[in-house]
């Protein structure tokens, strides 16, 4: 186990410092820097290339990078380039809110999910089945950006029930933390679940269709039971998965949602370090990304294991 | 039931049917697949001719005349600039399925056989093909899209490589997942051990038993190819306007939400429609493709 | 699109903020205060409840009882705190509240006293001499002297985004403690303007750049010290005790906390539900229903900023004037307008707008729409089957609007408009490459004439992206430049902005509003022609 | 003579297809006695495996449709509730199935699948299943069982996941186990010792046994009585000995040239039936046979259905012109 732990742990800094070459790549071919749209429609060749020259922009690509690697490797991710400020600080300061929002969401989405996903294939092909299935193609066909807005008129405009925008930090205020998270909670929430849900029930009924579960009923056993103590431990396997890709999806698609709740988390800063080609802070914010998302796929593996006796052993 | 009876008796002479008809019979035996293949029809119909039904062009603007409900002369209404919304709905519909196919062809076309290796061979070729797929996932979406736009320039067509390249790493790993969980099976270990080749293995026997979850995710990453279109348009790097997308439509009319909600109303309604029509079709390709669901008696007896 | 009327509780109020800045532009003959606010500035607004004359005075007893704090939301983030190195506006939403510059542009937009109290020129126009206030305090409670003034705009030439502002300065020497001569190579008429036309030309504390932290805790002598600044709070700024105008009960408020609320649809929803007293922009398409809201204000007023595109002068058929003109002249600036600004916009074939009364030009020698001259103009160029990339950005949403009516517009005459619509700091590097046969944007916050047209129309400039160069243009914008008659200067401005607009270097389409919204609670607050977020005079009734 | 255990009559299973309505089991009939083994033999869509999956009420309804009566100690267990049901599956009537690969819970250990219905049908302690799970996989013969019981099925040969199921269907002491062709997946080695596991529990326990094959050679070591099924009928009934001596029905005559039959008098002789089993959907009027027999005529076979009424006593067949005249 400890084997197969520092192996992944490997594998996970290879793979990070491959998002960092890839990072660091493409914002160099991405047309305008950072000391152009600083300057914006006030161009001035002498200040651009004095300002290049202070930021070191002006040399070669590679020994940016590898400059940029070494401090790196001790902990140093730099400085933004648009306010000076020590990029490890700023994303930092901006991690809890996005962590917070992700993991709500992914609550609000395996909430309905599940129940939703196996009701659905419990009660295959009759009516319910099919008001589930209806109500996720809605939510799948929903652009965030579109739930989103529905809910603010609704929720904090016409009915005054909770804060169209913001965050409150929990320690701050339990209360109002909850009543600002709920929105955009539930605005990726329901999407990512209408799209577990589908996953879920997929996945139930294929295992609802498997032999052993005609075992469990020669047994005798009653059907919730074959599907708690059957059904479920083996549809838990791709549901897994599933989840693990959704929550990596919500790392860094919580984009568009930071945005319209004026969430003040990852995803809009690394979209404002894009805006303003400011590579370090993006260099940052998505290396921050990758390693939620890279921690999560281990745990998800690490829950694989613990699921699935025959990758246990093998 | 995966393996066959040697008794004369069983060698009784099969019914000739071929696969390929037999998924096919399936297929049109699920009213929900086949109203999904009439309305995708429809919708590539309406795409290809769209010129000859839009009522307007995509580019009349009538100042005067914007943001005026549906009517008779305007079906869907008129948006900000006065154009007629059911002619851009309409027009719209061939970019928008032009990119959920490409973009997912894409994703299945290098996703897919990198799931099928990875899973198939383990080892070092896995970890490697994986930790490349980790890299690209492990990117925000939408700013991974946002980057290779940017690089590639604005645009259609590189938006439909940009989606395609987001969705690959999702391809590889659930097809990866599946061909881990039947390489275990029997009759590959057996085949294997047999010495039959890995491309016939691979193609033969592993690809039929891990096309349900793929399908599914097709259908579903469809959708999503859609939407994202829409995301991209959002910021401003997916189709060029004047050029009508659904997805366009839909971040444009947001803005006008409550002067015409029609603006966003009838491109979502469109998405959510087409959407529909292909999780349909997905949802009876799958059963249709399950090799566990031969027919229909068999798995009715069975699915119990 | 014009309400004029402008209620009683409107004009006390201005009332209130003229007797303010009376109060305070006290003694010198050179100031012009803000009597002729009413005159220039129209305001809209419906708020409807007739109890209006509040004052200073309720408002500063409310403030024992509980801190009164407004919370203003911001469209966007502020990059940087730093006056010097920022060009987001956000980040001047709030360092106009925190910092002063030398003297400072009044109501009207004529430049009051500030931190300067007086302001001499010397007989050859190369010296100006600042009388500094004395007893003005930093927010860390060192007293500001000369020196500081040296410092900001010696940091400001060095490092600044705005040096250029500096162009003709030679050197600015602290004879005393409050006392500062800025010495310039040619006379600058315009240098008020220059060098504190708005707050990044903002006198700092040397001691924050020294020790860096002037990025995120800047220190400044303005009305509002800054408190803190995190993710889920905002920004915060409270009350300066020791402002230089706190005799006259200044600053009003307690504090400010500015919010940012990225989507414009979500911050005019904060607005409706009370989460926020104050928002720094309206979509143009809820301007009018904002309007009759109970509750809420929409202040607007004409904006000194301008809308334009240009044709790419270094690439052929763009470099024929009949060509520009054509296009010029087909184009109906009255629709685009409307499409883009729901009439929160007036259309102008000139850069200066009406409301800046002493530089406007009434000029406007094209015809609306005219599709047969434009017609006629290609046909003499010999040009037919015109294709136009045109470069716009969807960071700035009006830009992509106005660049697909105009394709419609166009389309009588045969021309092709590619829209290419790219991020804006793609937009900025192919703007900079020359990589457009058009593009399109606006330009901002301008007072001067010198800053509407210098750099982006004399031969060479830096801003002279599309490639004009016209000598007769050259030698008129010079010669405005050391002017120091104002009627001669607006004269030689005249003419350069008639031959800018013949002959097409940047096509004007439209001077937009600049409009505010606030909640009702709000009082002693106005939207700026020059778009200043001014909260010193500001209060919140209960 | 006591009772029979078990009593079918007239069991008739219909499935609502796509394609019309499939008639799998058309009215058959037959008792069990206690400690009394019955092989029903019959090639895939004979309708034996349905059968005995409808007398378990195993099918979903719809899509099957379950006529006719089961008696179980003489309650009919077609009109029992659910619950009742539940209680009688595992209990009264166990069964054990063709493929031990996939029959077996892949996450689940050998242990807990077996507990689970000692704990449900014998309110046994967790302490006292897992005990008694230990004797019963020792009984079937599975070495170190306090080891294996805590192993999952992927780690067991094929062989040793059969002798679990076998394990999970006596744990409850049944009156009845169905075995559907239990050896059907396995190889000819351990079909032998599966087969011998069985018939030597039965001694012990003395329950009774149903077991279905397609495989006459299974049957003959196992079985007392022999039913031949054919498009969802039985066509002939007899002692084990009575039926490979003497088969009556041209269709049993059939299958039993086409069996290589080790040491039999025609091991080269292999014949095989032309022709196709009926489709379900299109049942024959007549004998189910009729189409493929050579001794049929158009006058009685292909209208009128032969049947037969059940009698342990007597070899029965359901034939309009039987090969030979009843012992």
């Amino acid at each position: 186990m400890s084997q197969f732990l520092t192996k992944r742990i490997l594998q996970m800094l290879v793979a990070l410092l491959g998002v960092s070459i890839v990072v660091f790549a493409l914002i160099h071919l991405v047309p305008g820097d950072p000391v152009r749209v600083a300057l914006g429609t006030r161009f001035d060749q002498d200040l651009y290339d004095m300002l290049r020259e202070r930021s070191g922009l002006d040399r070669p690509f590679i020994e940016q990078y590898f400059a940029w690697l070494g401090n790196a490797l001790t902990g140093d991710l730099g400085l933004s380039f648009r306010n000076s400020q020590p990029v490890t600080s700023l994303v930092l300061e901006r991690l809890p809110a996005t962590i917070t929002l992700a993991f709500a969401a992914l609550f609000v989405a395996i909430v309905v999910a599940l129940p939703a996903g196996i009701i659905s294939a419990v009660r295959s092909g009759k009516p319910l089945d099919y008001a589930v299935s209806a109500a996720s193609q809605v939510g799948i066909s929903m652009p965030d950006f579109w739930a989103g807005v529905m809910y603010i008129l609704l929720f904090a405009l016409t009915l005054r029930w909770l804060p169209s925008s913001g965050y409150v930090s929990f320690l701050e205020s339990p209360i109002e933390w909850l009543r600002h998270l709920v929105l955009p909670a539930i605005t990726i929430g329901l999407i990512s679940g209408s799209v577990i849900t589908r996953f879920v029930r997929s996945a139930v009924l294929e295992a609802l269709n498997q032999d052993y579960v005609r075992t469990a009923r020669a047994k005798g056993l009653s059907e919730w039971r074959i599907i708690r103590r059957h059904v479920l431990p083996n549809a838990w396997i791709p549901i897994v998965t599933v989840v693990g890709l959704q929550l990596g999806f919500l790392m860094g698609g919580l984009v568009v949602v930071e945005v319209i709740f004026a969430w003040p988390g990852l995803g809009r800063l690394a979209l404002t370090a894009v805006k303003d080609r400011d590579f370090t802070l993006l260099q940052g914010a998505v290396l921050y990304i990758a390693f939620m998302f890279l921690t999560i796929n281990l745990i998800v593996d690490l829950i694989y294991v613990r699921l699935d006796p025959r990758v246990r052993v093998s | 039931m995966t393996v066959a009876p040697s008794t004369p008796m069983e060698r009784l002479p099969e019914k000739p049917v071929s696969r390929s008809r037999e998924i096919w019979q399936t297929l049109i035996a699920n009213r929900l697949a086949v109203a999904g293949l009439v309305v995708l029809a429809l919708l590539v119909l309406m795409a290809v001719l769209a010129e000859v039904i839009a009522p307007f062009g995509i580019n009349d603007i009538d100042i005067p005349n914007r943001l005026t409900g549906p009517s008779m002369s305007h079906w869907f209404g008129t948006d900000d600039l006065g154009r007629d919304v059911l002619s851009r709905v309409i027009i719209a519909s061939r970019v928008s399925l032009q990119v959920g196919f490409i973009a997912v062809g894409f994703a299945l076309a290098f996703g897919v056989p990198i799931g099928l290796v990875a899973g198939y061979y383990r080892g070092k070729t896995d970890s490697i093909l994986m930790r490349l797929m980790d890299i690209l996932f492990s990117f925000p979406a939408i700013l991974l899209a946002i980057a290779i736009l940017a690089v590639l320039g604005p645009g259609i067509r590189n938006a439909m490589v940009a989606i395609g390249l987001v969705y690959t790493p999702i391809f590889a790993r659930i097809t990866r997942g599946s061909v881990i969980v039947v390489s275990e099976e029997v009759y590959i270990r057996a085949a294997r051990s047999l010495g039959a080749r890995d491309g016939r293995i691979i193609f033969r026997h592993i690809l039929p038993n891990v096309l349900a979850p793929i399908i599914v995710q097709t259908t579903l990453s469809l959708a999503f190819a859609i939407l994202s279109e829409a995301a991209l348009s959002f910021l401003g790097l997916g189709v060029q306007p004047p050029n009508p997308a659904w997805g366009r439509m839909l971040a444009e009319g947001r803005n006008f939400f409550q002067q015409a909600p029609w603006m966003g109303i009838f491109p979502g309604v469109a998405i959510l429609v087409t959407v529909m029509s292909f999780n349909f079709v997905g949802d009876g390709l799958r059963d249709a493709l399950d090799p566990k669901q031969k027919s229909v008696i068999e798995s009715r007896g069975q699915s119990v | 699109m014009t309400r004029s009327a402008i209620r009683p509780k409107w004009v006390l109020m201005l009332l209130a903020i003229a007797l303010v800045a009376a109060a305070c532009g006290d003694d010198d003959a050179e100031t012009t205060t803000t009597a002729a606010a009413a005159g220039t500035t129209t305001v809209t607004t419906a708020g409807d409840d007739g109890d209006t004359a509040t004052t200073a005075a309720p408002a500063t007893t409310a403030a024992a009882a509980e801190p009164m704090v407004l919370v203003a939301a911001q469209g966007s983030e502020p990059d940087t705190l730093d006056p010097h190195l920022t060009s987001a506006y956000a980040s001047f939403q709030v360092l106009e509240n925190v910092y002063d510059t030398l003297v400072q542009p009044g109501d009207d937009l004529s430049m009051e006293p500030a931190l300067a109290e007086s302001w001499t020129i010397s007989a050859d126009n190369l010296t100006w001499t600042f009388v500094l206030r004395q007893g003005v305090k930093f927010h860390n409670g060192r007293e500001f002297v000369a020196d500081d003034v040296v410092f900001s705009f010696e940091r400001i030439i060095a490092e600044g985004l705005n040096g250029w502002r500096f162009g003709s300065v030679e050197s600015v020497t602290a004879v005393d403690d409050y006392t500062v001569d800025v010495t310039l190579t040619v006379p600058s008429p315009n240098l008020l303007v220059s060098v504190a036309g708005f707050k990044g030309m903002a006198i700092v504390a040397k001691e924050t750049v020294e020790d860096g932290t002037i990025a995120t805790n800047p220190v400044g002598t303005g009305p509002f010290r800054f408190v803190s600044q995190s993710p889920d709070g905002g920004i915060v700024l409270e009350a300066n005790s020791d402002f230089w105008r706190a005799g006259e009960g200044l600053p009003i408020l307690d504090g400010i906390r500015f919010v940012q609320i990225p989507d414009a649809g979500t911050k005019l929803t904060a607005l409706r539900t009370g989460e926020v007293d104050w928002i720094d922009a309206v979509p143009p398409q809820d301007v009018d229903g904002l309007s009759s809201e109970a509750g809420i204000t929409v202040g607007r007023v004409p904006g000194g900023d301008y809308h334009y595109f240009a044709l790419n002068q270094n690439r052929p058929p763009f470099n024929d004037v009949r060509v520009r003109r054509a296009i010029a002249t087909a184009i109906n600036r009255t629709e685009i307008a409307e499409a883009a600004q729901f009439g929160a916009a007036t259309a102008n074939q000139t850069a200066i707008p009406a409301s800046n009364g002493s530089w406007h030009l009434d000029y406007a020698p094209y015809q609306s729409a005219d599709i047969a001259g434009a017609q006629a103009l290609l046909d003499d160029a010999g040009v037919a089957d015109l294709s136009i990339d045109f470069l716009v950005t969807s960071d700035f949403p009006e830009t992509v609007t106005q660049a697909q009516v105009i394709a419609a517009q166009l389309a009588p005459l045969g021309i092709t408009v590619n829209i290419v619509d790219v991020d804006f700091g793609t937009w900025l590097d192919m703007e900079g490459n020359g990589e457009f046969d058009a593009f399109m944007l606006s330009w901002i916050g301008n007072i001067d004439p010198d800053d509407f047209y210098y750099a982006q129309h004399h031969t060479g400039e830096w801003a002279n992206f599309q490639g004009y160069s016209n000598p007769d243009v050259d030698a008129l914008l010079d010669a405005a430049r050391v002017e120091t008659d104002s009627a001669a200067r607006k004269a030689l401005y005249d003419q350069a902005a008639a031959m800018i607009v013949d002959d097409a270097s940047y096509i004007y389409l439209y001077n937009p509003d600049n409009i505010n919204a606030w909640s009702d609670a709000v009082g002693g607050y106005a939207t700026r022609g020059d778009n200043a977020i001014r909260f010193v005079g500001t209060f919140l009734q209960p | 003579m006591s009772d029979p255990i078990l009593s079918v009559r007239d069991l008739r299973v219909r499935f609502g297809t796509k394609r019309g309505v499939a008639e799998v089991v058309n009215g058959i009939s037959y008792d069990l006695h206690a400690g009394e083994t019955l092989s029903i033999v019959g090639e895939s869509g004979s309708g034996k495996s349905v059968s005995v999956l409808a007398l378990m009420r195993l099918l979903a309804e719809p899509p099957a449709a379950i006529a006719g009566s089961v008696l179980l100690h003489g309650r009919d267990l077609l009109k029992a509730s659910h619950r009742d049901m539940r209680s009688v599956r595992g209990k009264d009537l166990a069964m054990i199935f063709q493929d031990p690969m996939t029959s077996l819970n892949p996450v689940r250990t050998v242990g807990y699948q077996l507990s689970e219905s000692m704990s449900l049908h014998l309110g046994l302690t967790a302490d006292s299943a897992r005990r008694r799970a230990i004797e019963l996989l020792d009984m079937v013969g599975i070495p170190s069982p306090d080891v294996r019981i805590d192993e999952y099925p992927h780690q067991l040969s094929g062989g040793m996941r059969q002798r679990v199921m076998i394990a999970m269907g006596l744990s409850c002491d049944p009156d009845v186990l169905i075995a559907d062709e239990p050896t059907t997946a396995l190889d000819v080695t351990t079909q032998a010792q599966i087969t011998d596991l069985v018939a030597e529990l039965q001694q012990r326990i003395g329950m009774a046994v149903i077991w279905i094959t397609h495989d006459l050679g299974v049957v003959a070591g196992i079985a007392d009585r022999v039913i031949v099924m054919y498009g969802g009928r039985f066509m002939e009934e007899a002692g084990v000995n009575d039926l490979y001596a003497a088969p009556n029905h041209p269709y049993t005559d059939g299958l039993l040239g086409s069996l290589p039959m080790p040491g039999a008098d025609r091991p080269e002789k292999l014949v095989t039936i032309p022709g196709l089993p009926p489709d379900p959907v299109a049942m024959p009027p007549g004998c189910p046979f009729a189409p493929r027999c050579v001794h049929s005529d158009a006058s009685r076979c292909h209208i009128e259905v032969p049947v037969f009424e059940p009698d342990r006593a007597r070899h029965l067949v359901a034939c309009h012109y039987p090969l030979q005249v009843t012992a």
